[in-house]
């Protein structure tokens, strides 16, 4: 048989732990991201209105962003000891939320900062109030670039998810690590390509949502 | 105004006094016992660590630069997709698979680490560098065109220094990951300060971790820095973003 | 509302089958089961002290030399006792101690053994006083540095490889490293498929350093008086499995390259422990 | 009516953008805010709908302080078209048109409406424009779109910053002459900024002409030209400001006041002028050809006189006269 | 001397910028290439030093066509000024005005000096720039170091693109009037392009008024004023062309032709205009007051004589008589 072959033969045999893990992978990053959404947004707009609070956190998120990811996993591990979650899914879903926040804050922060002053004058001049503006007018135009730190974090966490499996929160990385240990070739271009076609997929569909949530008149521009 | 200002202070020295407090804690826990204990084990983690990311670093800029500015020539620019997009996808493969993959061509040890850390540090750095390559405005290029420079003289006077803003970005980016992906080294025999992380990770012990952990965010956190220092020296001051801010 | 139990593993094969092969069993009987896996032992234990984990499959040896600080018992049944009696206020039951054992030990390539004239621990400490720097050594981070690993073994046999000279990676590399010829020992487990693979000799544990590690499953006792059918599908497990069983399903998996779950599951159906 | 009662604006850093400024614009005139860049036209205008506070001083509108009315409301009375027209690029062209009513819930129907009104208005198709986005029109198309939002709500006062400031000079024009034509119609109150002497005269009922935040003078377009009160206005107006002055004027207008000259058959190659010709256009022509004199013509082609340049002198200085007799400046 | 011998351009894609063009710039002389956007001026331009490839036909400098020629000395030796000004933000100003030179390999005191003159030539101080970034700069200022960078190397030719091109109408004129300044001692050979026609009478000895790519008339900016070829040009210059023109002559001129009227002590309250004021101006002066004529005085304020309306006019038709007897047009 031919590398190849016995490579289709393996998934074959694997598919349902290829599908539990990738399952896993999927929720885990999934649901950081979906935090730090829910996180990373509203401080980005925020921000706006406070420039010198913008500088603090951005800075501080860079530096998280600096901070290696195995080290951050890592570091999870004595500081949730302490409530005792130390390993698994709480630690790696924190780190995950953590290291989303600079490109989602920043973005979405240089997002609304750079829609054209004139459009908020207008609109402010037009008598909306501050809700209305930021619904109607300033976060539309900024969708784009806010989808794009977005796009960029789930990428991002993607592949740090795969660390993910050093401190027990599973995921596709379990298959690589598992490779690595029994010297196994297909665990590791199995698990590999799965992370890589996730990333790819998650781009993609990223991309149409983006797309989609694109005001259309913005389209050009962007 | 004053009201935000506050905030903004809380907020900055909040996250002071959480590191700080971070440290005080490590060390009544006594965390970082293992640098003192063994320190000359530290040393040589150290020194295994920066060697990984040195190398594979220069080596990295060392192919990408060029290869950088032979795709945006006209001569390649039909071909620049292919390789932005291959970059893209390397940019998608998982550290741990590259450094794994590289252990069935190139064996274990260092080579095979410093391998895997150029192949993950190349990406960023080539990406970077095509793009500010081509964000250059065209009217640059053909103001100097029409001032009668060479090629290479476009090159070196006008396209590189003024894409050195994002060259020395790319590269500053490429650097501090590879710092920390240099960790994973351990995994196959690469040596550095991954070790420790991974012992304090595999035995729970919280000393190891942080004695390996600390100290590489430290290093990220410098090479950040001293990157930074850099960039002011290499980047023109006319080009830099805040200027035209 | 049904029953939930989490498992724990550690980051080696054997670990991977026997996890898995539990997993299967308690599966057919209703389970509903949550691995957690790939960890290493400190962590796994540290998991199962605060109740992350419900049960796992642990090692004797390790539970009493690392986790309780003690000394080896040489004897596999008192150290059975010792550990379960030790860990009885901490709330984890012992049961089902099975014949696997599965202790660490140093190995070499047979023919550089013959060449630098090795054959125990002894020859080798012996050999690394006599020419210091020379050898090479490759362990895994874990071995390296608990005190009843690398470090208790040099004590005991006095002699010293050098920091420099200890080459620490991912558990399953030492084999390939020492295969590739980077270094010239490797720690190992005695029911790892490897050492039939590359037919290597086990060094003589001769001043017996190492204790007996027999696999043994231990569990939450609130776990355990909730769900009390698990010593029973457990104990099915613990019978048939031997160090030689062991190494044969290791070696399905680690040369062979047939995947955890495929191994376990055949072999599970083969003695009918689990319906196809 | 918008009054500025003694205002002063002052920026953080002592910025004096506006300095004890006070004038009326009276309703239904536009009056427009001339001056070089940086003298505080914006500024100015924007201290009307509070999108800057005001340091000193009050404005009224319709004689209430705009600091006693609700700022949102105060918004939506106000039209305001901005100096880079704002249009939002995330909305089609009838949703920027709308978005006022749209703010004022009114319902689908009526702003349907009132989207066809505005925009034949401001002559563009509605049809045609109504799924566009703004990117997809010219310039030109843009601020004649910015101008219908500003009136979607028929606010009676308008603020209007060089809202034909980026265009060409051809589509500048036009767009004037159009909103001229709008304005006969709509009647609003309209406060205007530009820094061109050209549009001003074009546009304005009155001109307020600042420098540094101070009025330097404020004054009908014709009397600005002709009796400039110091050597800033003098120098803003420019030399020329005689020949300025002329294409305010009509051939109709010089007919009314002095009359037309008799029709001298004999003369050959003479040629015609409309009679809402422009003066200033008039005596290009006749400085053109050889003749003395040219033709006038109303939009029937009938011959109604002739016009030389005597004529244009003369009307120039009864016009002076009558208007400023003491004056012996200009 | 710069000669195009039917010159077309044919982008990619079946766009033809350029149709069959063919005129000669005489040395010495500011040709302006004038016409909207899009007519094909930049690209003209930018065949001259090989930026862009000439589709057919020849472009010829000092007689030698520059195909033949080196491509890098060719554009060593023709100055280059961008539509956009083009500075290399990398460098200083210092650095950006003595690129060439650089390039050449002059030594750094001969670049020094090299630096100072031409700053100086172009209005700003050499000491306060050298060390600033061109961002530091506004447009005007960026302007001209632009134009100071062309001039570095002393080339014979120019080409300038629209280099006064993004500025407001103060500076713009500014610029326009030293340029002129400097083009009286340094006599270059200019190609020019403008879209403006006030720009181009003032500039230019020559314009070449383009429209989709094809010349519509090569004429002194007088003669294109006073006898328009065609319907386009005659749109293009503008209803009030005599009045423009006007602005090309001064009193002087007037003088030269037809000698200045006799001198009325009775007359009071006479104005008095410089002799080298133009004739815009002048009839300006002449429409705003009462009297029938202005004194005309040299710049020591001595009196000449007078000038009156009607002397303009005599002075308009005798320059088109002489320069184009036969038109009727116009
Ligand atoms: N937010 C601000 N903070 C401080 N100073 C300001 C601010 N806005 C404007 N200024 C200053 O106030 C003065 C007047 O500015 P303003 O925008 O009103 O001028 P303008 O007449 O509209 O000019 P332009 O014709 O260029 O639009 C200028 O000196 C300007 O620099
Ligand atoms: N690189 C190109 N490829 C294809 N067509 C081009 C290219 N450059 C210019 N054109 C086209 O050639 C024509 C002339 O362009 P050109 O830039 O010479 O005009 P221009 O007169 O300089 O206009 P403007 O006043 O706007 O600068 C235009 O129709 C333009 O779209
Ligand atoms: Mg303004
Ligand atoms: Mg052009």
């Amino acid at each position: 048989m031919t590398w190849f072959q016995e490579w289709i033969e393996f998934l074959n045999v694997n598919l349902p732990l290829i599908v539990d893990l990738t399952v896993e992978h999927v929720a885990l990053v999934g649901l950081a991201i979906l935090v730090a959404i829910l996180i990373g947004v509203p401080l980005g707009i925020y921000l706006t209105t406070n420039e010198y609070l913008a500088s603090t956190i951005l800075q501080a998120a860079s530096i998280m962003m600096t901070i290696p990811s195995i080290a951050l996993f890592g570091v999870m591990i004595p500081l949730l000891s302490i409530i005792n979650k130390g390993i698994g899914f709480v630690p790696a879903f924190i780190a995950l939320v953590l290291y989303s926040q600079l490109p989602i804050i920043r973005n979405t922060y240089t997002a609304i900062k750079n829609v054209d002053p004139g459009v908020r004058d207008a609109a402010i001049g037009l008598g909306m109030k501050t809700v209305q503006r930021l619904f109607r007018v300033e976060i539309p135009n900024a969708m784009p670039v806010i989808m794009a730190g977005i796009r960029t974090a789930v990428v991002m966490n993607i592949g740090i998810g795969v660390i993910a499996a050093f401190i027990g929160a599973g995921g596709l990385g379990v298959m690589i690590v598992q490779g690595i240990v029994r010297t196994d070739q297909y665990l590791i271009v199995t698990g590999s390509i799965a992370v890589s076609l996730l990333a790819i997929i998650a781009d993609v569909l990223l991309g149409s949502v983006q797309k989609w949530l694109t005001p259309k008149g913005l389209e050009t521009n962007s | 105004m004053e009201r935000k200002k506050f905030v903004s202070l809380m907020v900055r020295y909040g996250f002071y006094a959480l590191v700080i407090y971070f440290f005080v804690w490590s060390f009544q826990k006594n965390y970082f016992s293992y640098l003192f204990k063994e320190t000359e084990t530290f040393v040589l983690l150290t020194r295994q660590h920066l060697e990984l990311v040195a190398v594979s670093s220069l080596l990295a800029i060392a192919v990408a630069l060029p290869s950088a500015v032979l795709v945006t020539r006209p001569r390649f620019r039909q071909t620049e997709w292919i390789f932005t997009n291959l970059a893209n996808l390397g940019q998608t493969i998982p550290v741990l698979a590259v450094l794994a993959l590289m252990i069935s061509i190139l064996g274990l040890g260092f080579k095979t680490a410093v391998f895997a850390l150029f192949i993950y540090s190349v990406l960023p750095i080539f990406r970077n560098t095509v793009a500010g390559l081509n964000s250059i405005d065209d009217r640059l290029i053909d103001a100097a065109k029409g001032m009668g420079m060479k090629p290479h003289q476009i090159l070196f006077r006008v396209e590189l220094p003024n894409a050195a803003y994002s060259i020395m970005a790319g590269i500053r980016t490429a650097i501090v990951i590879n710092v920390g992906t240099a960790a994973f080294a351990f995994l196959i025999g690469g040596g550095g300060l991954g070790v420790w992380i991974f012992t304090g990770i595999r035995l729970f012990d919280n000393s190891a971790l942080l004695s390996g952990a600390v100290p590489v965010t430290l290093l990220a956190i410098l090479a950040d820095y001293l990157l930074r220092l850099l960039e002011y020296v290499v980047v023109p001051k006319g080009t830099r973003p805040s200027a035209n801010a | 509302g049904g029953k939930q139990v989490t498992i724990g593993g550690k980051n080696f094969t054997e670990q991977y089958l026997l996890s898995q092969m539990t997993v299967f069993m308690l599966r057919e009987r209703g389970f509903d089961v949550d691995e957690m896996n790939n960890l290493g032992s400190t962590v796994v234990r540290k998991a199962l002290v605060n109740k992350q984990i419900d049960l796992m499959w642990e090692y004797t040896g390790t539970a009493l030399v690392t986790y309780m600080g003690k000394e080896p018992i040489a004897d596999p049944g008192k150290a059975f006792e010792k550990v379960k009696e030790l860990d009885e206020k901490r709330g984890i039951k012992w049961m089902n101690m099975s014949e696997v054992n599965n202790t660490y030990c140093f190995v070499m390539d047979k023919k550089e053994a013959k060449k630098y004239g090795i054959r125990s621990i002894s020859d080798l400490a012996a050999y690394v006083r006599k020419h210091p720097g020379e050898l090479k050594m490759a362990t895994d981070a874990e071995f390296a540095n608990r005190p009843d690993g690398l470090k208790g073994v040099e004590k005991r046999y006095d002699f010293n490889f050098g920091a420099e000279q200890v080459k620490q990676l991912e558990t399953g590399l030492t084999y390939t490293a020492l295969a590739s010829g980077e270094v010239d020992v490797a720690m190992g487990f005695s029911t790892d498929a490897a050492i039939e693979k590359y037919d290597l000799l086990i060094l003589k544990d001769d001043k017996h350093f190492f204790p007996p590690y027999y696999a043994a499953v231990s569990i939450h006792e609130d776990v355990y008086q909730k769900y009390p059918e698990v010593e029973e599908v457990t104990q099915k497990l613990a019978d048939r499995l031997d160090s030689a069983t062991m190494r044969k399903l290791n070696y399905r998996v680690d040369v062979e390259g047939k995947s955890v779950s495929v191994v376990a599951h055949d072999w599970l159906v083969k003695n009918g422990l689990i319906e196809k | 009516m918008i009054t500025f009662d003694h205002v002063t604006k002052i920026y953080e850093g002592d910025v004096k953008a506006v300095d004890d400024v006070a004038f009326t614009v009276e309703k239904g005139d536009i009056c427009v805010l001339l001056g070089p860049s940086g003298c505080g036209k914006t500024t100015l205008l924007r201290m009307v709908n509070r999108l800057e506070s005001i340091t000193e001083g009050e404005i009224r509108i319709n004689g209430k302080s705009n600091r006693d009315l609700d700022t949102i409301e105060l918004r939506r009375s106000i039209g305001y078209v901005i100096q880079s027209n704002g249009l939002f690029p995330n909305m089609t062209i009838e949703e920027n048109v709308t978005v006022v009513p749209s703010l004022l819930g009114w319902d689908r129907k009526k702003k349907r409406e009132r989207y066809h009104t505005l925009m034949e208005l401001v002559g563009l198709d509605p049809a045609e424009y109504r799924k566009r986005y703004p990117h997809e029109l010219s310039g030109g198309q843009q601020q004649r779109v910015g101008v219908a939002r500003a009136l979607a709500a028929d606010p009676p006062v308008m603020l209007m910053d060089e809202p034909f400031g980026a265009l060409d000079p051809i589509t500048r024009e036009r767009l004037q002459d159009e909103f001229i034509q709008i304005q006969r119609e709509v009647k609003k109150t309209i406060l205007f900024v530009s820094h061109d002497i050209d549009e001003a005269i074009k546009m304005g009922n009155k001109i307020v002409l600042m420098r540094d935040g101070k009025i330097m003078q404020h004054d009908t377009p014709s009397e600005i030209l002709v009796h400039p009160k110091n050597e800033f206005v003098s120098r803003f107006v420019g030399k020329d400001r005689a020949i300025k002055n002329l294409s305010l004027h009509t051939v109709e207008d010089l007919q009314k006041e002095i009359g037309l000259g008799d029709i001298n058959e004999t003369i050959q190659d003479t040629k015609t002028v409309n009679i809402h010709q422009d003066l200033r256009n008039t005596l290009s022509t006749l400085m053109n050809q050889e003749a003395e004199q040219v033709i006038v013509t109303d939009d029937h082609g009938e011959k109604l006189g002739t016009v030389t340049i005597d004529h244009v002198q003369r009307y120039l200085h009864l016009e002076i006269r009558e208007k400023a007799p003491v004056s012996t400046e200009g």
